[in-house]
């Protein structure tokens, strides 16, 4: 077994779709490369300077010639762009259900949290045959979460979430790089995803218990930076209940829609008055520059907990 | 130098020999040759930092230079080699040199502001090596942030004010040309009697034009964040990183394009040259130049699909880029049909076409890939990237380059090169290159990160390979120097036109007089008159 | 002798100044219609009207004052290409922007 | 006199006057779409951040003097009336019309600089200022400082475009005066006219973006 084994893995789901595609790139590319030297070799060839090949008049153009060549590669990149982009659409759609993993980069190590509380770095144990779905932030500079194995990649930006979904489907150690410069040691800013049987995640999950479950922690923060004065359920504050909030449509007070999902409630955090709920009044204060981007992924727990304990059947 | 000179009038060379003389000259082939100067030195800083890294990555081991010289050493490799090297090598030396004489025009239309281009450029470049004194810049030729506005503790604020003011050399070149083209036409040279060459760069201008000022401008404001720690990317501040790529690339993309289309115009005047025949399809061949220039401004988000970018503008920017890939198909697709039923000769500037072809097209079509949208998740950020756009922008515009240094350099210097040494060269060159940059694709598969100054052991094998072959395209490289100096002294008188070519370049003495042409010449048929099979005037 | 010299002749006479006046009239009046329309309750309309004046007001003095009016095709098309590209690029970034999720 | 200035700047390598006329002009035009994209990118930078940020634009709009910004607006337009008057004379050949015009339009320039400076005077003294001096607080504080930064560079950049514009036309007015222009040549005239309009035309979109967002 060569070095290489690990990388040409197919350990997700979409790994052996994105092969599939870069084979047919592949085979698409050496028809066409391949096909057109050989025409020049042929050509340069038969009809090199002195050679006796006939060559009578030819045409300086030809409208077929060009409808040809306009018609060919359309239809051939059209196959292709169909078939990347349904692809990318799947990627793209996170699967029901999906086991979320918080993922926090800085320069230059990967802060994975699990909603159980368990915190690791540069480490992510996850177990297989699940969907995933991370949600990345960074604290300073850009980044970018890239698995090999799994084909997948993912840029992560300071001040917003993006997320990542995959399924893992074998077991086993994959690397895990920071594909984006980010500075000295970008090239180290490398970790190991560790993908492992049911049973085995749950052993590594019972052996590592961390703080209590990250909404646990996102309770104790929100008593801890005053959140509970105001919207806790004894407080005398006008102030919305969170009960129920997350996933659910909110009426803005400029009389706009949103969603209420941890970007929405990242932003409340910290730019309150950039999106006031309709109905109150804009008095809560920011908490920029008070609550790392840990505790605010630990705040969105908590408040995604309040909804989850209400609204699931 | 001795030179020949058309009865009796001084050629452009021998019309004065003074420091003061050039560096005062408004003749359009002093300036090139000035370009042509500094653009080689410049080359040769950047290639060196290309051999730093090549041996740097010997090993996966940091242990020839730390992580931040490492950062530095492909920062500078890439901001020279773009700016400094690609962007205006073949433009300003052989544009700024040939339009004039194949439009049969007496100068470009305004000789001072293609000096001061040229001026511009110094001190642009003098800005470029003040950085490197200083102690370098770290963020990457494409100056992210905000790693760049503010993290990075390199000197950002003096390479990107270089790279501020060379653009607007770049934005002169660009205007002067497309006047030229418009007014100083000969009379009965129309449009569609135009060489390709000339039509090449008028596209390239229209992209050097349009698009460098939105780079100026994106610089600019890099630098007063950076200043004043205030501005619309940084997002601490409620700005937007995303922003800053969308307006660096709606530049670099077209720039990409600057790089590629006066190469194809140099391919277009060889190929048919070597194969005797005029170029098929030579009004399509017009319309795809303009036709890459202009859809080349909508496809930029092709370099964020993992960024953050909305789903749906990747989806719109994937198929754009796949669109702007057919006039390119047609390119290659018409060199080759010309070659049909031709009279073929291998002379080295015609080696050096040839191998354009097929690199350009490996890494045309690699470029497909990485426009496609689930296979780009996969291969951005990796050396497969690297190896895609090596493979046009050396393989391709650096092999084309060479290709016009070629065919042209009897004309600017009035010597033939002798032969078999060039021919030897473009070998050497060739395989070269596909041995540096071949296993970069398959590094990048395999999923090596661009950028990586220490790597997994694995991928050693791979860039053990690509550094062997980065001295032999060193070789390669050194090599033309040394014929083509030896040349200049020694080398055979070329002759008004050594290779029988057509063109009103070719009917003026070597090298032109300083007008150009004794009497102003008149066009009377289309370009590329020439006959498959018939003698070719040697 | 060619395109851009056909239509772009040095005029015989003096142009009228009238016109000049006129247009100066009617770019202080458009002015105070962009002015007033900003205080109408027009919701998001008001950016829409603000800027459709306004281009309104640049067309009339690139046409008028620029001379474009009687310029030939080929300045016109120079005269437009940059507003071209920049719509490109307005749009299409903002594109990305109204689609995120 | 004026004979003189046309063989003196028809450089040899036009094929006469007439030529170059035109391709300076069409030079212009090609210089005037760069500048459209050079200040493009702030425009595609105010559309972006305005669109993230719209309650802050709205709140931070409220902070320019609209009386200001439409005098300003008015000068600006009427210099390009003058400008063109100018432009116009030059072209027939009436040499002291056409340097008093344009000695018009550089004094409406300069009214209009002094205008401008008495406002970002005032918003200093505001503390409107990004990255030296700004005081806003509040909870949309960084959307107001990113409309401020915009409007600081945006406006800066123009009037740094008018500083020069002003500069060329003291130099014409200065020329025009000593008789250097005629009806056969006049080209700097023109062109110094298209730059001055150009300014005016960025203005014309600077003025509803910055003086009469949330107006209503
Ligand atoms: C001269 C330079 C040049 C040129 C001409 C091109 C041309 C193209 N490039 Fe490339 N590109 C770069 C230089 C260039 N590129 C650089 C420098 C980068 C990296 C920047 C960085 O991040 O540092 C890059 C990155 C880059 C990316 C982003 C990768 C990433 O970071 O994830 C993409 C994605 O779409 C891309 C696509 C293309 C395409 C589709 C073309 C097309 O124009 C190619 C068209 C040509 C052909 C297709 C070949 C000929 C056609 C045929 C023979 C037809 C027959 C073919 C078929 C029927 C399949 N390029
Ligand atoms: C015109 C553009 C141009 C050109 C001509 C080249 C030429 C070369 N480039 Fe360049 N390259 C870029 C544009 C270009 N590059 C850009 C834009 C980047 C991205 C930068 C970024 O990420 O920001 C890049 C990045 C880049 C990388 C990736 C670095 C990284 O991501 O970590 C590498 C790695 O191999 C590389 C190698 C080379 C080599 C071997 C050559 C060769 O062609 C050069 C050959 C010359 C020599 C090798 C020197 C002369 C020879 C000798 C003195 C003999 C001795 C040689 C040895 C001991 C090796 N380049
Ligand atoms: C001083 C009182 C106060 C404090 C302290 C406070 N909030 Fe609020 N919060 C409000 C008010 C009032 C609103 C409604 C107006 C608005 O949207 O800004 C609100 C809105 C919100 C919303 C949006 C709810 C919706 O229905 O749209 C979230 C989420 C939120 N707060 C979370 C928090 C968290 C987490 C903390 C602690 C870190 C916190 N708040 C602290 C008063 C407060
Ligand atoms: Cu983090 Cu690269
Ligand atoms: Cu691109």
């Amino acid at each position: 077994m060569s070095h290489f084994e690990r990388f040409i893995a197919e350990a997700s789901s979409a790994a052996g779709q994105t092969d599939a595609l870069l084979l047919a790139l592949t085979v698409v590319s050496v028809l066409v490369v391949g096909g057109i030297s050989l025409t020049i070799a042929v050509f340069a060839v038969r009809w090199h300077a002195g050679s006796k090949a006939p060559r009578g008049p030819v045409p300086d153009r030809s409208r077929v010639a060009e409808g040809l060549w306009i018609g060919i590669p359309l239809l051939v990149f059209l196959g292709i762009f169909i078939w990347a982009a349904v692809l990318f659409h799947q990627l793209r759609t996170p699967p029901p259900g999906a086991l979320a993993i918080d993922v926090v980069a800085k320069q230059w190590m990967w802060k994975i949290q699990h909603p159980d509380g368990q915190r690791e770095i540069n480490e992510l144990h996850i177990p297989v045959n699940r969907p995933i779905e991370l949600v990345m932030t960074s604290q300073d500079v850009i980044h970018s979460f890239f698995v090999p194995a799994f084909r997948i990649k993912q840029d992560v930006l300071p001040g917003r979430y993006t997320t990542l979904s995959f399924t893992p489907i074998r077991t086993g150690r994959y690397q895990l790089f920071c594909a984006e410069f980010c500075g000295t040691n970008h090239s180290e800013m490398r970790g190991t995803v560790i993908v492992m049987s049911p049973s085995a995640f749950s052993d590594w999950l019972a052996a590592n218990p961390g703080e209590g479950s990250l909404a646990d922690q996102g309770a104790a923060l929100f008593r801890e930076y005053g959140c509970s004065g105001c919207h806790g359920a004894s407080s005398t504050v006008h102030a919305p209940k969170l009960n129920g909030l997350y996933g659910h449509p909110v009426m803005l007070a400029n009389g706009t829609q949103v969603t209420a999902d941890a970007r929405y409630i990242r932003d409340s955090i910290l730019l309150p008055a950039s999106q006031v709920a309709a109905g109150y009044t804009p008095i809560m204060p920011s908490f920029k520059g008070q609550v790392s981007e840990e505790d605010i992924l630990k705040l969105v727990a908590y408040i995604r907990s309040l909804s989850v304990a209400e609204n699931q059947p | 130098m001795t030179t020949i000179a058309a009865e009796g009038a001084p050629s452009y060379i021998s019309a004065g020999y003074t420091l003061r003389s050039w560096l005062t000259t408004r003749d359009h082939k002093r300036i090139a040759l000035l370009y042509g100067v500094s653009i080689l030195f410049f080359f040769l800083v950047a290639a060196a930092a290309a051999a730093m890294i090549r041996l740097e990555l010997l090993t996966p081991a940091g242990d020839l230079v730390d992580d931040d010289t490492y950062n530095k050493l492909f920062t500078v490799h890439g901001v020279v080699m773009v700016w400094f090297f690609l962007i205006p090598s073949i433009p300003s030396t052989f544009g700024n040199f040939l339009i004039p004489l194949m439009i049969g025009a007496k100068d470009v239309a305004f000789p001072r502001l293609n000096l001061a281009s040229w001026y511009i450029y110094t001190l642009g470049g003098l800005f470029v090596v003040v950085t490197l004194i200083a102690g370098g810049v770290d963020t990457g030729w494409t100056f992210y942030t905000p790693y760049t506005t503010m993290f990075s503790n390199s000197h950002v604020i003096l390479a990107v004010t270089g790279v501020f003011i060379v653009g607007f050399s770049s934005i002169f070149t660009g205007l002067n040309f497309i006047v030229t083209v418009h007014q100083m036409r000969a009379p009965g040279m129309t449009w569609f009697r135009l060489p390709l060459f000339v039509w090449a760069h008028y596209a390239t201008s229209l992209v050097m034009v349009l698009a460098t000022p939105v780079l100026a401008m994106t610089l600019a404001l890099i630098a007063i964040e950076r200043l004043l720690g205030v501005g619309i990317f940084d997002p601490a501040l409620g700005g937007d990183p995303l922003l800053f790529q969308h307006l660096f690339w709606f530049y670099s993309h077209p720039a990409v394009y600057i790089m590629i289309l006066p190469a194809m115009g140099v391919v277009s005047e060889v190929i048919t040259c070597f194969s005797r025949k005029p170029v098929f399809g030579y009004q399509f061949m017009v319309y795809s130049l303009l036709a890459i220039a202009a859809v080349g401004f909508m496809v930029w988000g092709h370099h964020m699909f993992v960024s953050g970018q909305s789903m749906y503008a990747g989806m719109v920017f994937s198929l754009l880029s796949f669109l702007v890939a057919i006039p390119s198909a047609i390119k290659v697709f018409n060199w080759t049909a010309t070659l049909y039923k031709g009279s073929v000769r291998f002379d080295a500037p015609m080696l050096y076409a040839l191998g354009f072809i097929g690199l350009f097209m490996m890494g045309g079509i690699t470029g497909i890939w990485l426009a496609a949208l689930a296979a780009d998740v996969h291969l951005t950020d990796t050396y497969f990237v690297v190896a895609h756009f090596h493979y046009i922008m050396v393989g391709g515009a650096v092999m084309a380059f060479f290709s016009a240094l070629h065919f042209w350099w009897p004309k600017v210097t009035g010597r033939l090169y002798p032969d078999g040494w060039a021919r030897a060269g473009a070998i050497v060159m060739f395989v070269g290159f596909n041995l540096t940059f071949f296993p970069q694709y398959i590094a990048g598969y395999l999923g090596m990160p661009r950028r990586y100054h220490v790597y997994p052991p694995e991928f050693q094998v791979l860039n053990v390979l690509s550094s062997g072959g980065a001295v032999v395209l060193g070789v390669g490289y050194l090599l033309p120097l040394l014929y083509l100096w030896w040349s200049l002294r020694r080398g055979r008188l070329a002759g008004a036109n050594p290779w029988g070519a057509t063109g009103l370049e070719w009917q003026t003495p070597s090298p032109p007089p300083t007008y150009n042409f004794a009497s102003a010449p008149r066009v009377e048929g289309p370009p590329y008159a020439y006959q498959a099979g018939g003698t070719d005037g040697r | 002798m060619n395109e851009l010299q056909q239509a772009d002749a040095v005029p015989a006479k003096a142009p009228p100044t009238g016109r000049y006046w006129l247009m100066w009239l009617v770019l202080l009046a458009l002015q105070l219609v962009n002015l007033g329309s900003s205080y109408l309750p027009l919701g998001a309309f008001n950016v829409v009207v603000n800027v459709g004046i306004s281009i309104v007001k640049a067309l009339l003095v690139m046409a008028v004052f620029m001379h474009l009016s009687s310029a030939s095709p080929v300045m016109r098309l120079a005269a437009g290409v940059g507003f071209f590209f920049l719509a490109v690029l307005i749009g299409l970034s903002l594109g990305d922007y109204m689609t995120r999720p | 006199m004026a004979a003189e200035g046309t063989s003196a700047m028809a450089a040899s390598h036009f094929a006469d006057a007439e030529q170059r006329e035109t391709a300076a002009t069409f030079g212009m035009w090609i210089f005037l779409a760069t500048e459209v994209l050079f200040f493009g990118v702030l425009f595609a930078g105010y559309t972006v951040s305005r669109v993230q940020h719209a309650e802050a634009f709205i709140l931070a709009g409220r902070h320019t003097d609209v009386l200001l910004g439409s005098i300003n607006t008015a000068v600006l337009l009427t210099s390009s009336l003058t400008m063109a008057l100018a432009v116009r004379a030059g072209s027939v050949g009436w040499r002291r019309s056409c340097a008093a015009w344009l000695v018009l339009t550089a004094v409406l320039g300069v009214a209009f600089l002094a205008i401008k400076g008495y406002e970002w005077h005032e918003d200093w003294l505001q503390g409107l200022v990004p990255g030296l001096r700004f005081a806003y607080s509040g909870p949309d504080a960084p959307g107001v400082e990113l409309f401020f930064f915009l409007y600081f560079v945006m406006t800066g950049l123009h009037a740094l475009h008018l500083t020069i514009g002003i500069l060329v036309i003291a130099v014409m007015a200065l020329l025009a005066a000593r008789g250097r222009f005629s009806a056969a040549y006049h080209t700097p005239i023109v062109l110094t006219g298209l730059y001055w309009h150009f300014i005016d035309v960025v203005w014309i979109f600077l003025y509803p973006l910055f003086y009469l967002v949330s107006r209503s």
